[in-house]
């Protein structure tokens, strides 16, 4: 199981700001992760589009498509930070 | 120190406090980000701030960190705020001290710079035409980028 | 505004009142300028300040009108403490404020820069070997000219 | 007349702060001015010795050697500045 958390507009885009889950076990880095939560379809298809400005964080530092991940980890998802 | 606080600060107290009794600083140098009435032409009312508790604090500490890397800073203070915010209220302090004017200016801009691109929070604005995210600049991109130079 | 004094000044009440009631700024920054007990590796224990009145109000204001040409101030303040001074105690105060945070940072570093060079200002220290002027730093210079790059 | 000013170490150096001064009239520029001072020898000569670091004010806006003055102005001289 992961843990993801979902900021911002995702959070209310998706309607939820956290949940657990349990991906495949061949999906073991971030743009995998990405490609199976689009396959969810609606909100998840379109605010996860390529080309959309999504950050994510694995276990709070910032990640990359290419970032790995392991069960028991905290996934975030966020758009553009826009604090200050 | 880095704090996130649904409290306003008090820039006076809190920059007294930095310096107390602290004869090797010469500088001081601060920043405060406001809530302005106005935002890409539309007038705003109110303002709400989300963060990502946790990676925040981390985030913060870790810009800092940097900048003491780059600067003889002697101290270094960040306070950003979240929750629900109204025009003129304030937002964020930053506030360094160096034995130097310089390092004190450039370690100030760098975590504000940093602060802005890096740290978890995000913007909500209540218009007229109702409420919206803020979108990200890329200006705030360019100005993080000059530091790499 | 431009103020020079024998009083102390207090920060935070002075930057409450700049930007009073004006939901246009974003963002204010602030430098204070500090007595240190240590200067070229002697120790001091004061510090005198002489001026030039007159010219020296006429010089800042000089100062401040050059940096609301290259940027878009909302307003700016500078106080600069003449007479006695002792380790920890303020000497100089520049704020200043704008919608956004790079002309509030660029314009009051660029204050800075201009009135170590250009406001006649002289320091004398006192310190274990005596009392001796302070030597103007060929560093102000380089900063100044940075400006015109 | 004229009326001379002068400030931090070189007001200490002459042991005055300021002084009405009548100039021969061929001594327009502050060039000739500081060369007419010198000639009042030592501490004069002293501390305006060229290449001393010496900066000029003519009605309060910073001068130059080829900076002319007339009658009524008011002329201070000073070490470079070290306020801030």
């Amino acid at each position: 199981m992961i843990t993801l958390l979902y900021f911002a507009r995702l959070r209310e885009s998706f309607g939820i700001s956290s949940e657990q889950a349990a991906p495949p076990a061949e999906i073991a880095d971030i743009g995998a992760l990405l490609e199976w939560l689009r396959s969810r379809g609606d909100a998840w298809q379109n605010e996860l589009a390529p080309g959309k400005p999504v950050r994510v964080a694995v276990n709070q530092a910032m990640a990359t498509n290419a970032t790995p991940f392991a069960e028991g980890d905290e996934i975030a998802l966020f758009p553009p930070v826009t604090g200050g | 120190m880095v704090r996130v606080q649904n409290e306003d600060f008090d820039v006076g107290a809190e920059i007294a406090e930095l310096r107390r009794d602290n004869a090797r600083i010469g500088a001081l140098a601060c920043f405060v980000g406001l809530v302005r009435d106005l935002n890409e032409d539309d007038s705003v009312s109110e303002m709400s701030l989300e963060h990502y508790p946790g990676m925040t604090e981390k985030a913060l500490a870790e810009i800092v960190a940097q900048a003491r890397l780059r600067w003889e800073i002697a101290d270094a203070l960040v306070i950003h705020r979240i929750g629900t915010l109204k025009p003129t209220d304030q937002i964020v302090l930053v506030a360094t001290t160096s034995a130097h004017r310089h390092e004190a200016f450039a370690s100030c801009e760098f975590i504000m710079d940093y602060l802005k691109t890096q740290a978890p929070f995000w913007k909500k604005e209540q218009t007229a035409q109702g409420a919206r995210w803020v979108d990200a600049r890329e200006s705030d991109d360019t100005a993080r980028q000059r530091w790499n130079a």
